[in-house]
């Protein structure tokens, strides 16, 4: 599909903003319909239109493998370790309130952004992976 | 920290699946993931010793207080099942690398350990969990991640068996989930202990029975009992040889434990068994487990295949004990979990030092094998011993408190059936002892060589605590018991 | 030394034994070293018990418990004392035999053979000194699986399958029915300690009691009862040192002490005697020593024929327990002694005449008493002893036996055990007649004196010597004996 | 006739759920079995959504004038299964394509044969 310019040029100009909105859609979630979860299946919506036009190569360019898989981690490492962090704040295990004492609330708004935030990236990471382990199959 | 004791023993694996990833190199991984289940396993123990000098241990999850939030509840039977299913996982860790070099790639070892703690997490996560729904995510977790784990088997033959177990599994899990929404709507919550009060009051409706066989079938289907088993012999057979001894001594009981905790956490036995008569269901489909299968494990020729044939018989007695609804039986049901996992996890690691010098577990390959690596076999010969419940093995524990569970409730011929079934195991059992001992050495016998000390090693832990447990059973059957009677009592 | 320590030596010295034979085993001679000062040692302890149980005493011994209610334990009886005595006792004297036999044939795996050999005799004194029914069923299925190498030590097709015999049949019938028999006495009795007069009374009656006895009877296979006696003629595959004093002592012994431990310390005397659930049990005995006798006089192959009359003697025993008479028990346990001593011999003869002519078969062995006459005459003694001809040890028993067939008026039995004297004597005494006084079927002649190594004849002597000098003390045999029936 | 109209969503499900389970059992192709799956379970969210609507009720979003809402939490609770559920399908996909690599088939018959074979 490489050579059809208006799919090139309409792709590059939707993928900031499917980018965009995968991040408002992550940070809106502790207000409004939202989250991580949806957040980073658009994100990784956004590599995946890309990977159809510009081919599997330039996605593995932008995205490789290894640093994928990292952020796969990483998103993980970030729900748990917030986790870690309110129970040597004093609280239980995710008790957000514990991450302000002064002001539970705030502190449960704050929680709830951390962890949507490791979520959001788990999923993009893990969609990405996906696609680019199925589309790359037989390719080497 | 004392408190977080029951959070911790879930997220020390779920914290060390991710780092595995992020470590790579092979050895700094292998090792990593073996301290952390270690860890685990320490977590466990000091579990179960605050649940026996404090009673039941609770947590919630967030700070969000029962019912509304997920609590963890940790009773003596989830801490039974917690310390089994974390030693066994540290051991077979522990005895894995070697085996893994010969039959997973190289480069794949630090997603298999990353994997592997994730069935851990999820197996933990299943016994420890006092909230409905959360069983179900944990029983994904696990069941996904084993079937990513059966799949790296090295012979192709690996592939069908997990999609298999993936499609039996899932809709498993499917109907286990129907269950749980059924008792949702029935009762508006989803603690299982809130549940069992609200239920008392609700007084049985339709609901509850189209609920409760939803679950039944759903957990039978992932605990392989007889005849939902035909997806165990394939995934056992063409796992890796770790992933053979870890799952065959962890999941299948984790999934009895849920069907225990259902029934008699959620249900209590008077709904459950006088009501709904579990045990016309539950007591022909073990016996016919225990018979049927013994016997088919008798005519393989694949060993990990006749054990996994071996497998599903012994869930069945598992499911005879609790289908007898009493004291002893339940005992005997929560015993046999215990001492089982032992055993065959004991004798699949075995299988796994054979397969690493023979690379096959073929009988015929097998002659004269005990000449060649006498400790390993012989931790076989125990092994089998103990399948076949012979005294001073823990098999013969578990034997004693089903015979007298049957004959508590004069049910003589149930009796009579097991200690025959026994005879089967004998046959199975012998015919290996046998070959490996008191033949000639096959051609490819002949080059093999005793197993590293590596692997003998956890070999011979499982082996040897399935001795101990034949005798000191105070900490075993002592603590299955208590158990038995609390879940009799219903819920506190 | 306290009764209690050596309580623990007896068991722990045979499996120290068994240690140092395996760190021994590339120096055959500190390892048969090892064997004899082990079997030394044990017949010490065990002996150091004897005075304390003459004395009226129960010593005992109580480890941990197995289940709630049910430890491993261990008291020392009579009955208990006596076998553990004899097993202890010849385990020495085979040990001398096995010496000269095993190196005489060249055997392999001889560290093998002298380990299971401890492992064995561990499995028969734990049996011997057991306090409670799960005790005895523990070391029960250690005599049964640690003989399992020994039988199918030779490792042919032949051996293998009369292993798989021996094995399948002692393991189906003591897990399927003894098992069961035990679970049952618990479930019923609520203890399954050995007491005197029995646990059951008054908690059992009628046909439960029958089918009760019938699991024990039955279900010990060691006894050897018809239909389940096969194992002991396929066990004659094994080397005979093994055949001798496991397959003649310990094991099959096992068994009829395991009867009569069952009914006199399960069931209890008075109970069988006034319900006569017992009955039934004699005639099965009856059975089986009339028809097993028959049997082995068509045997030609010795140690096959000697394997049956082992099946017919221990019926004596299961008889004389059945009777549930006070002369029967003491009969019964007597005979265990008696028959040990005879039976032995008879083995011991059959290997020597193996080893040193390779004969195995009766009718080769005309004329060969002028080869080997040492061995020809204490077989000529075993045989009489096994027969109950004064002035050697097995009238005493056979007397007794009869004595509480009459006490229980079941002349019937006296009269079985007076055919069954006839059947004996008309397969055994023809043996040595022949080696005496015929000449060889193919014309040979025997060299004038070929007898078997030192160490076998030694050994078998002794044995035949044993047998004698039963006859002189079996007062003192009796006297151990007598409490079992007095309660 | 109200078990039949009354209580429609559950007929929906029911069927769905037959048709699922009929697609896994009697189809020898993988993806179909997934497929069939993948309905299978899907008819299990929707039992789920249409148990937690409350008639009347609007989507569980605090607003001035509204007093009934939904019950948010079997959409919370499936949201979770829908996860899993995809985590599932790709674990099945990704074993039939590598299925397809060491048999190049993917029916079930003609794996089974190869396996005989």
């Amino acid at each position: 599909m490489t050579d059809h310019t208006i799919l090139r040029v309409v792709t590059k100009l939707l993928i900031p903003f499917v980018l965009l909105f995968a991040l408002y859609v992550q940070f809106h979630g502790d207000y409004g319909p939202g989250g991580g979860f949806q957040a980073g299946v658009i994100f990784a919506a956004g590599f995946v239109v890309y990977g159809l036009i510009f081919g599997l190569a330039e996605v593995r360019r932008v995205a490789p493998a290894r640093v994928v898989e990292i952020f796969i981690a990483a998103g993980l490492l970030i729900f748990a370790g917030t986790g870690v962090v309110t129970m040597l704040k004093g609280g239980n295990f995710l008790e957000y309130g514990a991450l302000n004492p002064a002001h539970p609330a705030e502190g449960q708004h704050l929680g709830i952004l951390i962890i949507e935030l490791g979520v959001g990236i788990t999923v993009a990471a893990v969609m990405i992976a996906i696609y680019s382990a199925f589309a790359g199959r037989g390719r080497a | 920290m004392i408190e977080h004791l029951p959070v911790l023993q879930i997220i020390v694996p779920m914290i060390a699946a991710p780092l595995c990833v992020l470590l790579r190199r092979r050895l700094l991984v292998l090792g990593f993931a073996i301290l952390a289940c270690w860890i685990t396993f320490g977590l466990s123990v000091a579990l179960l010793d605050q649940v026996l000098t404090n009673g039941v241990v609770r947590y919630e999850m967030g700070g969000w207080a029962a019912p509304w939030g997920i609590e963890y509840r940790v009773d003596l039977l989830s801490a039974f099942v917690l310390l089994l299913v974390s030693g066994i996982g540290a051991i077979v860790l522990t005895f894995a690398p070697r085996s893994l070099s010969d039959e997973v790639p190289v480069s794949r070892h630090y997603l298999f350990c990353s994997v592997y703690l994730l069935c851990l997490t999820g197996l933990l996560g299943i016994a420890i969990t006092g909230d409905l729904f959360n069983v179900f995510v944990f029983l994904e977790i696990s069941a996904l991640s084993s079937y990513a784990l059966i799949a790296m088997g090295g012979r192709r033959q690996a592939l069908p068996a997990a999609f298999q177990y993936l499609v039996m599994g899932t809709i498993g899990a499917t109907f286990i989930l129907i269950g749980i929404g059924l008792m949702y709507m029935m009762t508006g919550t989803l603690n299982m202990e809130d549940m069992a009060t609200r239920l008392a009051a609700v007084d049985g409706v339709r609901t509850g029975l189209v609920a409760f066989g939803f679950f039944t079938v759903g957990v039978a289907l992932k605990m392989a009992l007889f005849p939902l088993h035909v997806w165990l012999p394939n995934a056992y057979t063409y796992a890796p040889s770790v992933v053979t001894a870890f799952l065959a001594a962890t999941a299948t009981k984790v999934s009895v434990y849920i069907l225990l905790r259902f029934v008699f956490g959620v249900f209590g036995v008077e709904f459950a068994f006088e009501r709904l008569g579990l045990t016309t269901i539950l007591l022909p489909l073990s016996l016919a487990g225990i018979v049927v299968a013994s016997t088919v494990a008798i005519y393989q020729r694949n060993i990990k295949r006749m054990l996994a044939y071996s497998s599903v018989a012994q869930i069945g007695y598992m499911v005879l004990g609790i289908s007898f609804a009493t004291a002893t039986g339940l005992t005997a049901g929560i015993v046999h979990l215990f001492n089982h996992a032992l055993i065959k996890g004991g004798l699949f690691m075995a299988m796994g030092c054979v397969m690493l010098r023979l690379k096959s577990v073929d009988i015929d390959d097998m002659a004269g094998i005990g000449r060649k690596m006498p400790f390993t076999m012989a931790a076989w010969a125990v092994g089998g011993l103990g399948l076949i419940g012979v005294p001073v093995t823990a098999g013969f524990i578990s034997k004693w408190y089903l015979i007298r569970g049957a004959l508590e409730l004069n049910w003589w011929p149930v009796a009579v059936l097991v200690l025959l079934s026994s005879l089967l195991a004998l046959v199975y059992v012998w015919r290996v002892i046998e070959t490996a001992f008191f033949k000639e050495p096959s051609e490819r016998a002949q080059t093999a060589t005793e197993a590293p000390l590596s692997m003998l090693i956890p070999t011979w832990v499982l082996i040897g605590a399935s001795i101990f447990f034949g005798l000191m059973t105070s900490r075993s059957a002592g603590i299955a018991q208590q158990a038995a009677e609390a879940l009799l009592r219903g819920s506190p | 030394m306290s009764p209690a320590t050596s309580i623990q030596l007896a068991l722990a010295l045979p499996l120290l034994g068994a240690v140092a034979i395996a760190v021994l085993r590339r120096r055959p001679d500190l390892r048969e070293a090892a064997t004899m000062a082990t079997g030394g040692a044990l017949f010490g302890a065990v002996a150091s018990l004897l005075p304390h149980v003459m004395a009226g005493g129960r010593p005992s011994l109580s480890l941990f418990e197995l289940f709630p209610g049910i430890p491993i334990a261990f008291v020392v009886e009579p009955l208990g004392m006596l076998f553990a005595l004899v097993a202890s006792g010849l385990w020495i004297v085979t040990s001398i035999y096995s010496i000269g036999y095993m190196r005489a044939h060249e055997e392999e795996n001889q560290t093998r053979y002298y380990i299971s050999f401890a492992v064995s005799i561990f499995g028969a004194i734990g049996v011997a000194l057991s306090g409670n029914m799960l005790t005895l069923f523990l070391f029960y299925e250690v005599l049964t699986l640690s003989t399992y190498p020994l039988v199918s030590h030779h490792g042919t097709e032949k051996a293998m399958k009369g292993a798989r015999t021996y094995l399948s049949i002692l393991l189906s019938t003591s897990v399927g029915l003894l098992l069961l028999a035990v679970a049952w006495t618990w479930v019923i009795a609520g203890t399954l300690d050995f007491t005197d007069g029995g646990i059951l009374a008054g908690k059992a009656e009628g046909p439960i009691l029958v089918i009760l006895l019938a699991l024990y009877a039955f279900g010990t296979g060691k006894a050897a009862l018809m239909p389940f006696h096969r194992w002991l003629p396929a066990a004659m595959v094994a080397p005979t040192p093994v055949s001798a004093l496991l397959h003649a002592v310990a094991v099959v012994k096992a068994g009829v002490f395991t009867v009569l431990k069952v009914i006199i310390y399960i069931f209890g005397l008075d109970l069988l005697g006034t319900t006569g659930a017992s009955v039934w049990l004699m005639y099965v005995a009856g059975f089986t020593i009339i028809v097993s006798s028959l049997i082995a006089m068509q045997q030609d192959n010795l140690k096959r024929r000697l394997a049956y009359s082992t099946i017919s003697q221990l019926s004596y025993i299961v008889l004389g327990a059945a009777l549930a008479t006070t002369a029967g028990i003491i009969g019964g346990g007597m005979h265990i002694a008696m028959h040990a001593f005879g039976k032995i011999t008879l083995f011991f003869c059959a290997g020597a005449i193996y080893v040193a002519t390779h004969k195995t078969e009766i009718s080769d062995m005309r004329g060969l008493g002028r080869a080997m006459p040492i061995t020809m005459i204490a077989f000529l003694i075993g045989a009489l002893s096994v027969i109950g001809v004064p002035p050697l040890g097995g009238s005493w028993s056979k007397w007794y036996l009869a004595l509480g067939a009459l006490e229980a008026d079941q002349l019937l039995f006296v009269a079985v055990l007076m055919v069954s004297s006839l059947l004996n004597i008309a397969y055994l005494i023809p043996i040595p007649i022949r080696a005496f006084f015929s000449a060889p079927a193919d014309g040979s002649a025997y060299p004038a004196f070929k007898e078997a190594p030192m160490f076998c004849v030694v050994a078998l002597s002794f044995t035949a010597m044993g047998c004698v000098a039963l006859f002189f003390y079996a007062d003192d045999v009796y006297r151990l004996l007598v409490p079992l029936a007095g309660g | 006739m109200d078990t039949v109209i009354g209580l429609y969503n559950y007929w929906v499900v029911i069927f769905l759920m037959m048709t699922g389970f009929y697609i896994v059992i009697s189809r020898e192709n993988l993806i179909k079995t997934v497929i069939g799956l993948n309905i299978f379970q899907t008819s299990v969210f929707l039992l789920y959504i249409t148990m937690g609507k409350v008639r009347g009720g609007t989507a569980p979003i605090m607003a001035d004038g509204f007093d009934v809402y939904t019950n948010p939490l079997p959409s919370v609770l499936i949201l979770t299964a829908i996860v899993v559920g995809v985590a599932t399908t790709s674990v099945a996909l990704a074993l039939v394509v590598r299925i397809r690599e060491a048999y190049e088939t993917i029916e079930e018959d003609e794996i089974r044969a190869q396996d005989r074979a």
